[in-house]
């Protein structure tokens, strides 16, 4: 890895990474990614949160549906362990809660592929600050 | 006390731990917890053995492993059962799920089981308190455990459907 | 200096900066009660763990009770140190302390001599409101000190003395919460322990929670039996401290009455160790003449420095911690073990009686002793030299318990031939003493000159570590004293190291030296006692008529009566021993 | 399958449950068949929206309308203005403070209840990942601090952030950096202390798992400001994952030259290792906390000497804890004034809490200080689990107390918490209902101090021991009302003499419990009974012979043998033998087993 030597070093990796993270998330023109991201904490990963991210990786890859699947942390939602957020390409980002394997099917099934909401919906509640 | 001996493997194995730690005294608890990580408890003769190579007194490290709940003098279970006891777990009945454990494992706290299986202990709150109550097989953590759920945990280990951490010792 | 105003109790008081609220409340002659805290000074020893809290006052505009040993004054301080507040605090922290204590007062080996005793009396404690488990723990008995810990307040002295004044590290404190205590690795006993029995612990323990073992049953029976011969010696530092016990002050001297009340008790010959202590300034300065000379004349294997192997406590203590370093110290036995093998030997065939049939009882300032009695190669199948060691306290106890008027007792004299002694053997009881004692012998006969002054003022004092170089016609001597075992790791290490410059080295494990071993009369932490301890044995010495070992006539006499000549085969036999490596144990 | 052009979101949350949010998506879904929008419109139930008090609450996306207070009758209007026409419903709109209707939920106020500082990358970004650190202007405020700062310049914005330690205390922040910058050592140190043990508090965990490098980057900075090079992070050996990503993450830093020689390519150098706790709470305690680090016991010193100036190894060390570090970037990056328009008076920014207990969203939350416990555990944490009544919300862990109805509208901050009898803590917020003895929750505390006391010092070695003994007592229906006063008198003892703030504190589980459920108190004191049913002893299982059915199902649960009856015919309870488990209560299908 290259060091950061300087304010401009880190600006411009700042603004790489910025420009990336832009592309995918403003979706309609360029990459069109379903992004998924796995609430990996301690109460997460203990209510299976691991099992979740490994069988929606698996289960996008066998139907072909171009998505990232990344681990974040703790969303706050504790009660309704394991949750992931998904963001298909020209929609906000939106939270489910209480995710074992049915659920996750169904989330590929009809929301990613064809826009449908299913059940565990975790409305965001709160603001975090801009950036 | 009963006195055991330790192997000649379990000796270097301890020199190699304090060793890495430059035998500093000031890192007694890195090393404590490094050697009961690799041999699972910390039996009398490991506190010998690690009072020689820090060059301090033995009482002195003793001191320090009676001070800490985490060090373990006696050997643990092959599967170590915790109870969450943090204040979430407790008003969700925590207590229930431990006196249902010592039930089914017919041990108190602190104890092991006759067979070597299972350990139980209490546990200070692991912070995963949207899961209580929380019981915890060695890292395992399992959420909302309720009473009834209590005698299926116990047979998955039984039955040998979930293998346990090797120690040296 | 920086100079902090302050108030306590309404009086303004103006106080040296770094000053606590207990010392400066002293100064106004405002004593606030104390518990854990203790101070020698000069002796650089404080335990101020913060701990009994005890000592509470209340600090204006503070939120809690500050414990006056900790707290430092601070410009405009307003303290109040009997408020309802403080004392109520107080009151209920001491009966939390007697919640969790046996107080079995009446029967306690403590009694009287007790510090939680005194404050409850002192706070007119009547009741005890919290009442509830108190902590139990398993008796410790070693050959010298017996733990009680239902008696331990956790005042961490005994830990404090343990570790940083003597660097033994038998004691720790154990355990957290309710179930904390002080105790050796694993819940040992203390004999299982690095423990040295230098009794340090035992001299500070506020409580009875740590106390010698008792004998003085022992040499009762030994005393009523017809068919023994019991003998006694005394150490130097016991004259110089026994009368605490009685109401005088300290530093007083008592050897006439001391003498006196042993033969009252029934001794059947009273005899001083002062005796065996010129005894040993012979054996062991020869000693180290030896070595000087092997070295002066090139002897590259000679050891040296030579370090002194009076204080069994210290003997313990590098068998223990510098096994490797057992070569170093002299091979003389100290004064105790030296009379007790002479008593059994040359004693007992002159006045006949078959060694078996001779006790030979020891009144020590020491718990030590107790334990070197016990060492197997001080004994003749299976018969010990010395038979029972007392302390100056067992020695008030038997006193009180024979009805005796210590106060009002003539001065006598000790028995001979092992009662005469020189003013070299009695300052064998304080640091530095024995060096010098050594340093007179050493010199006249190294020099064959007359020694102009015998008073080494050089080699006296209270430092933990001191030094001096003495003037041998010539030939400078490079001389370190260590007091304390601390301090005497610190001059090992560099032994160990090969930097050490010093020939020789006395030391002595008692902070002090023998005037503050453990088995004296309690300081209850007043650095004043010792010192008036050790100036009375330099003012004995100052008053002898012989003031140098090596004119001793009953040394002299025994010499050519029985042993020949210092170091001959049989002062080998019966006055020198060997060192074992206690680290594997 | 349909491809929808519009989402209707139901609120599920157990608040608007209980009003009627299934009526109301009953007939949602109704209308939109009979108005031919299968195929468009989708229904959906969700979770709680955390706003309970407008509830129910129905949301259309994709244009984040917001309707409070929908009642089932209203179905009609939303599909068929909204849904067909493309028209808000106006009055079903949530109106601003100035009573104007907001229709994009996104500008709602209501948002702002919760405003995450430090927990901003938590569930963003992947901890595992520097990159996205960095592209949340991660790492920025360290370069700024050694570019564009002097250590002064850096301590003046921290005090004028009004940023206090958020582990417990409150010490402001700045004021603690500027001691040690001041302090002249041949070596300093920056010690974070992650010993999270307060037991419901868990966001210090969440935040080493969710934004390691938040932690490390504030760290570097405090190391800059007070001349330290050396950074030390306490974390306790319970939290595996966190001390994994704490690792990646410093590999990374180092990797990308952000811990190490000459950051940035200035002057100052900086490093980080890892110390381990080993399951002392009272390490927590900074002078413990040193002491632990240093091999030794966990045992506290009095102080001064602060570790400020006297700290790890002897040497000026400052110490604070994970929340208040992630803090810290934002202030650099956003200014002190951004964090101090946040917040009330003395208290600045936002404070993280752990909700945890009878609560339906258990979860971590992030407020700006000032909110009242009414918002933080009725709207976000969606009020009662099961519909129960509140009863208490303990804060401040076992330092903290009880707070009762009477405190929902007191706005949280440090100095309101202690008025109140209790304190922040680190911010573990227990919710209690009625089925909560408090006698019983005032003993599992002292349980968990007596456990975690260190056993240094008197009062609270013994003294928290007798007053565990004498709760034990009263639960056990033996106590009598001179122990209530006794219990009183010792607490203030304990509180006034101990040595440290474990000991200062621990009374005060008691002494709030005893201030607002004196009543219960005295239930179990004089009319030994225990209110809520909790204390085993002074409960009686009972079997109703008219309700009971002799379906044997509680004798063959009994685990003592205590019930007897034929079969078809009433059964009954020796209390003798019961041992008061409660199974058979649990078990019986008729209601037959009562509990008195």
């Amino acid at each position: 890895m290259e060091k950061i030597k300087s304010l401009d070093d880190l600006k411009k990796l700042r603004e790489g990474m910025q420009a990336k993270i832009k592309l995918r998330e403003s979706g309609n023109n360029a990459e069109n990614i379903v992004r998924v991201k796995v609430s990996m904490s301690t109460c997460g990963i203990a209510s299976g949160a691991k099992e979740i991210m490994n069988f929606m990786m698996d289960e996008m890859e066998r139907q072909a549906i171009e998505a990232v699947v990344t681990q974040t942390g703790c969303m706050g939602y504790c009660y309704a362990e394991p949750t992931i957020e998904v963001t298909v390409p020209g929609h906000d980002p939106i939270v489910f809660g209480d995710v074992d394997k049915v659920r996750a099917s169904e989330i590929i099934e009809k929301y990613i592929i064809h826009n449908e909401l299913v059940e565990g919906i975790l409305p965001v509640n709160y603001r975090s600050i801009d950036i | 006390m009963p006195k055991i001996k330790l192997s000649q493997r379990t000796i270097e194995t301890v020199r190699n731990i304090c060793a890495s730690f430059d035998n500093q005294e000031g890192e007694l608890i890195n090393v404590l917890h490094e050697a009961q990580h690799k041999l699972g408890y910390l039996p009398a003769e490991v506190q010998e053995l690690v009072a020689k190579e820090l060059n301090m007194p033995v009482a002195k490290v003793y001191g320090v492993v009676t001070f800490y709940s985490f060090f373990n003098m006696l050997p643990q279970g092959e599967f170590p059962i915790s109870v969450c006891m943090g204040t979430a777990c407790y008003v969700r009945g925590a207590e229930q799920i431990l006196h249902e454990l010592k039930r089914q494992l017919n041990i108190e706290v602190g104890q092991t089981t006759p067979d070597g299986k299972f350990s139980l202990n209490c546990l200070r709150c692991v912070g995963a308190c949207g899961l209580a109550p929380v019981v915890m097989v060695g890292e395992k953590v399992y959420g909302r455990v309720s009473p009834q759920q209590v005698r299926k945990i116990i047979a998955d280990y039984q039955e040998g459907l979930i293998k346990a951490e090797k120690h040296e010792m | 200096m920086n100079m902090i105003n302050l108030t306590i109790d309404n009086r303004p008081i103006s106080v040296e900066k770094g000053t606590s609220v207990l010392d400066a409340a002293a100064q106004i002659g405002i004593k606030i009660p104390s518990l854990c805290y203790m101070k020698l000074e000069d002796l650089n020893i404080e335990n101020k763990p913060g701990g009994c809290r005890v000592c509470v006052v209340e600090v204006e505009g503070r939120r809690n009770l500050a414990p006056a040993c900790c707290t430092e004054v601070a410009e405009g301080m307003v303290i109040k140190t009997h408020s309802m507040r403080a004392i109520h605090a107080r009151r209920t922290v001491v009966e939390l302390i007697l919640s969790d204590h046996p107080t079995d007062c009446l029967k306690c080996a403590k009694a009287g001599n007790c510090d939680l005793q005194s404050l409850a009396q002192h706070l007119g404690i009547r009741e005890i409101h919290y009442q509830g488990e108190q902590s139990t723990f398993r008796e410790d008995t070693s050959p010298a000190i017996i733990r009680e810990l239902d008696k331990c307040i956790r005042c961490r002295r005994c830990e404090m003395m343990c570790n940083q004044i003597q660097s033994v590290g038998a004691l720790s404190a154990i355990n957290r919460g309710f179930n904390a205590v002080v105790s050796p690795a694993f819940e040992m006993n203390l004999d299982h322990s690095v423990c040295t029995y230098c009794g340090q612990c035992v001299a500070v323990c506020p409580t009875g929670a740590l106390t010698e073992v008792d004998h003085t049953g022992a040499v009762i029976r030994a005393l009523s039996d017809p068919t023994k011969t019991v003998i006694v010696q005394t150490a130097p530092a016991v004259r110089a401290a026994l009368g605490e016990e009685f109401g005088n002050d300290p530093g007083t001297l008592v050897t006439g009455k001391l003498a006196a009340a042993l033969r009252r008790l029934g001794f059947d010959y009273v005899f001083d160790t002062d005796f065996a202590a010129d005894l040993t300034i012979l054996e062991e300065g020869t000693e180290l003449l030896n070595r000087l000379t092997a070295y002066l004349g090139g002897d590259q294997n000679v050891k040296l420095p030579m370090l002194t192997s009076c204080c069994p406590a210290w003997v313990k203590f590098f068998e223990h911690q510098f096994p490797e370093l057992k070569d170093i110290p002299s091979s003389a036995r100290s004064p105790q073990q030296m009379f007790g093998s002479i008593a059994k030997s040359y004693f007992a065939d002159k006045i006949g009686v078959n060694r078996k049939d001779l006790i030979v009882v020891s009144i020590m300032p020491c718990v030590a002793k107790k334990y070197e009695c016990s060492r197997e190669e001080f004994s003749v199948n299976g018969n010990p030299d010395v038979d029972f060691a007392l302390t100056t306290r067992e020695l008030a106890q038997l006193i009180n318990l024979a009805n005796i008027d210590f106060t009002s007792l003539p001065d006598e004299d000790f028995d001979n031939p092992l009662g005469e002694s020189t003013g070299a053997g009695v300052i064998f009881g304080t640091t530095g003493g024995v060096i010098e004692a050594a340093v007179r012998t050493a010199y006249e006969v190294f020099t064959g000159k007359q020694l102009e002054r015998l008073d080494f003022t050089e080699l006296r004092g209270m430092e933990g570590l001191r030094h001096a170089t003495i003037d041998f016609n010539g030939l400078p001597i490079h001389i370190g004293i260590a007091h304390g075992l601390g301090n005497a790791r610190k001059l090992l290490e560099d032994i160990k190291d090969g930097k050490s410059q010093f020939h020789a080295i006395e030391i002595m494990s008692c902070p002090g030296g023998c005037i503050g071993g453990g088995g004296q009369p309690y300081h209850h932490g007043n650095a004043e006692i010792l010192k008036k301890r050790q100036m009375a044995l330099y003012r004995e010495d100052q008053g002898k008529a012989i003031r140098k070992s090596h004119e001793n006539p009953y040394i002299t006499k025994l010499y050519e009566e029985f042993l020949g000549k210092p170091m001959s085969e049989k002062s080998h036999h019966l006055l020198h021993t060997q060192y074992f490596d206690r680290s594997k144990n | 399958m349909a491809d929808y052009k519009m989402h209707l979101l139901v609120c599920g949350g157990t608040g608007c449950k209980a009003s009627e949010s299934e009526q109301i998506k009953e007939n949602l879904l109704a209308e939109v068949e009979r108005n031919g929008l299968s195929g468009e419109v989708q229904v959906v139930m969700t979770g709680c929206f955390g706003f309970c008090e407008k509830g129910p609450i129905v949301k259309v996306l994709p244009d984040n309308t917001f309707y409070v207070q929908v009642k089932p009758e209203d179905a009609g209007r939303i599909v068929s203005e909204h849904a067909l026409k493309g028209r808000p419903v106006e009055d079903l709109l949530y109106r601003d403070e100035h009573d104007l209707p907001i229709s994009d939920s996104k500008h709602m106020e209501f948002y702002k209840k919760q405003v995450r500082i430090a927990l901003r990358n938590c569930g963003f970004i992947n901890p595992e990942n520097i990159d996205e650190y960095i592209a949340r202007d991660g790492y920025a405020a360290l370069a700024k601090c050694l570019s564009e700062m002097t250590p002064e310049e850096v301590v003046k914005e921290i005090k004028l952030s009004g940023l206090r330690g958020r582990g417990g205390g409150g010490f402001p922040t700045g004021l603690k950096w500027e001691i040690t910058a001041r302090s002249v050592a041949d070596q300093k140190y920056v010690v974070c202390n992650a010993d999270e043990g307060d037991p419901g508090a868990f966001m210090d965990r969440s935040i080493l798992e969710g934004d390691p490098h938040s932690v490390i980057e504030a760290m570097a900075i405090c190391g800059y400001c007070t001349g330290s090079t050396k950074g030390l992070v306490y974390i306790r050996a319970e939290y595996p994952l966190a001390i994994q990503r704490l690792k990646t993450a410093i590999k990374q830093a180092r990797e990308y030259g952000l811990l190490g020689q000459e950051i940035f390519g200035s002057s100052f150098s900086f490093d980080i290792s890892l110390r381990y706790g080993a399951g002392a709470f009272v390490c927590g305690e900074e002078t413990a906390l040193i002491h632990s680090m240093e091999g030794l016991r966990g045992e506290p010193t009095f102080k001064p000497p602060f570790p400020s100036e006297s700290g790890y190894l002897g040497k000026p060390t400052t110490v604070n804890n994970v929340e208040t570090f992630a803090s810290v970037p934002v202030i650099i990056n956003k200014g002190a004034s951004f964090f101090n328009n946040i917040g009330t008076e003395k208290s600045k920014g936002t404070k993280v809490f752990a909700l945890a207990g009878k609560i339906n969203n258990v979860g971590l939350i992030e407020v700006p200080m000032g909110t009242t416990l009414r918002e933080v555990i009725f709207d976000i944490g969606g009020g009662i689990k099961g519909g129960k009544k509140f009863k208490a919300v303990q804060t401040g862990g076992p330092s903290g107390g009880c707070l009762t109805n009477s405190f929902l509208d007191t706005p949280i901050d440090y100095d309101n918490l202690i008025s109140a009898g209790s304190m922040m803590g680190s911010g573990g917020m227990i919710v209690m209902d009625e089925d909560d003895c408090m006698v019983s929750i005032a003993k599992f505390y002292l349980e968990f101090t007596l456990d975690e006391s260190c056993g240094k010092c008197t009062p609270c070695r013994i003294g928290n021991k007798r007053l565990f003994e004498i709760l034990d007592k009263i639960t056990k229906g033996l106590g009598t009302e001179e122990d209530l006063s006794r219990l009183r008198s010792l607490c203030k003892v304990i509180k006034d003499t101990s040595l440290c703030g474990l000991g200062q504190t621990s009374p005060n589980p008691v002494l709030s419990t005893l201030d607002n459920f004196y009543d219960e108190y005295l239930a179990h004191v004089k009319d030994h009974k225990c209110p809520a049913g909790q204390c085993k002893s002074l409960v009686r299982y009972n079997i109703d012979s008219e309700k009971c059915t002799g379906c044997t199902l509680c004798f063959r649960n009994c685990p003592v043998g205590a019930i007897t009856g034929e079969k078809r015919s009433a059964h009954f309870i020796d209390n003798s033998i019961c041992i008061k488990c409660g199974v058979c209560y649990d078990k019986c299908k008729f209601d037959a087993v009562s509990v008195s």
